[in-house]
């Protein structure tokens, strides 16, 4: 059934207070989607995650840069993007943190975590440049999908 | 919100109660400075509980793995305490469980310190 | 001190849900911001009640029509404003339900509610026409307006 | 966050019990064809517990204020028990606290009404 989504974009400024606050959209969003409150966390943090990225390198902390979150959601799936005013970056550059070299590195856990906590997970670069994220959650087969 | 943080000497071991979140910004700033600080003024017998914190972002994994390398290198040891559900979890996602020795009895992880 | 606002834009879609949505998200921004329970409880009735008149009567219903609100974190202040994409209202329109004529009709309590609940309250046609109601609510004098 | 409604009899009264948010769409939309549901099958001795009522929207109030109407229309009573101090102050604002007759005393609401 190709249900156009549901559609709820935010954009917010590139400030240490916009992940956090992100992040609890998110997780409303999520929740009068109808995930429940495992799955809301895990949205919210993979938001968090996402946001974080976007504020750090993406737009590296210039407060007038935007940041653009999008929800659309899908009968069967909740997708989010994350969308930056920087120059993008590559998935295959990012390296594994799980690895016996990186294991004690104090970074690189963030794609990791969107990856796991998200069912799908990409990296774009905006038209008109800007790197964006995009990952999706789908509904589990006992969440009520007709709930929003 | 944000992280609380008070800390205990029990038999020549510190223990850290953390409460809230450890996060970019004052979370994670404030666990990283109290390790330093207990570090510096000669305490390598590092103990964090955990039970108030439910809430870890990559920054604050991060950190957690900063001081764990910072305390050994001084020869000293970092140790875990009542990890939640959802932070063992993250450990476990991130491979980092088995690095760190995880407790959750406080008497029995305080006599596990060599002294 | 003629700071900056911090500024978060939300763009929702006319539908229902977008009421309790915009009012969960104004509760987070008035939470970061700094306002008492009590205050994020009468900032998202006031954004409640605001959307809601968009989605009725500015969107008159029509999905596709979007609903904008924009929150401004002055330093003294919050600013919200909620936009919409029909034509517009005039406040000496509304009439008082006060008044014992109107006092048992079902409707004309929203603006009530929102002038009552908010320090300031205003209607304005925004530029190439839509509605738009602006609000703002001051921090008390014992809010720490530098939490956010 | 939507409501629950659930009603009892007691000595020709109807209590109805309400418990979350009466707002556009599922919370007033229930409780209006509840009141309605009733006043048809003959119960016009409504009380309405909002104890579990702490979020009402204009669209909600508008709803009390139609139900109070259709009751007192059929010769019936609609009194209130229990306000939040939420809805009290909504209906304050509104001027509708002195339409209702509210109460906080169940037992004493029901022997209010004239039978
Ligand atoms: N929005 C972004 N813009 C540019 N580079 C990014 C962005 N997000 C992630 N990266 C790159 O991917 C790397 C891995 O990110 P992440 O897994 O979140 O770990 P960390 O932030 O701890 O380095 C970053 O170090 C950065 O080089
Ligand atoms: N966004 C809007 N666009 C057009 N008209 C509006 C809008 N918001 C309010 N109004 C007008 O103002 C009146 C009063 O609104 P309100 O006080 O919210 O009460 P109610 O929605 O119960 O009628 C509405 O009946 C409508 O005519």
């Amino acid at each position: 059934m190709p249900l156009k989504p549901r559609r709820i974009e935010v954009v917010l400024e590139t400030l240490l207070e916009s992940i956090a606050l992100a992040e609890e959209i998110g997780v409303s969003v999520a929740a009068a989607a109808g995930f429940d409150e495992d799955d809301q966390y895990k949205i919210g943090l993979a938001v968090h995650e996402g946001v974080m990225n976007a504020f750090q390198y993406g737009n590296q902390q210039q407060r007038e840069r935007k940041i653009h979150v999008l929800f659309e959601l899908f009968s069967e799936k909740m997708v989010i993007h994350v969308a930056d005013q920087g120059t993008g970056f590559r998935l295959e550059d990012v390296p594994d943190p799980r690895t016996d070299e990186n294991m004690l590195g104090d970074s690189g856990r963030g794609v990791l975590l969107m990856r796991t906590f998200m069912d799908e997970f990409d990296v774009q670069v905006v038209q008109g440049g800007g790197g964006e994220v995009i990952m999706a959650k789908r509904y589990r087969a006992q969440n009520n999908s007709q709930a929003m | 919100m944000s992280l609380k943080a008070t800390s205990r000497e029990i038999g020549g071991v510190t223990v850290i109660d953390l409460d809230g979140r450890i996060t970019l910004g004052d979370g994670g700033a404030l666990l990283r400075d109290l390790i330093r600080e207990k570090v510096n003024s000669g305490h390598k017998m590092l103990l964090l509980n955990l039970a108030g914190v439910n809430y870890i972002d990559s920054t604050g994994l991060g950190e957690l793995v900063s001081g764990y390398r910072l305390v050994k290198a001084q020869n000293g040891e970092l140790k875990l305490l009542n990890l939640t559900k959802r932070i063992s979890e993250l450990l476990q996602i991130t491979k980092l469980y088995p690095v760190f020795e995880i407790h959750n009895d406080e008497v029995k992880a305080v006599a596990s310190f060599s002294q």
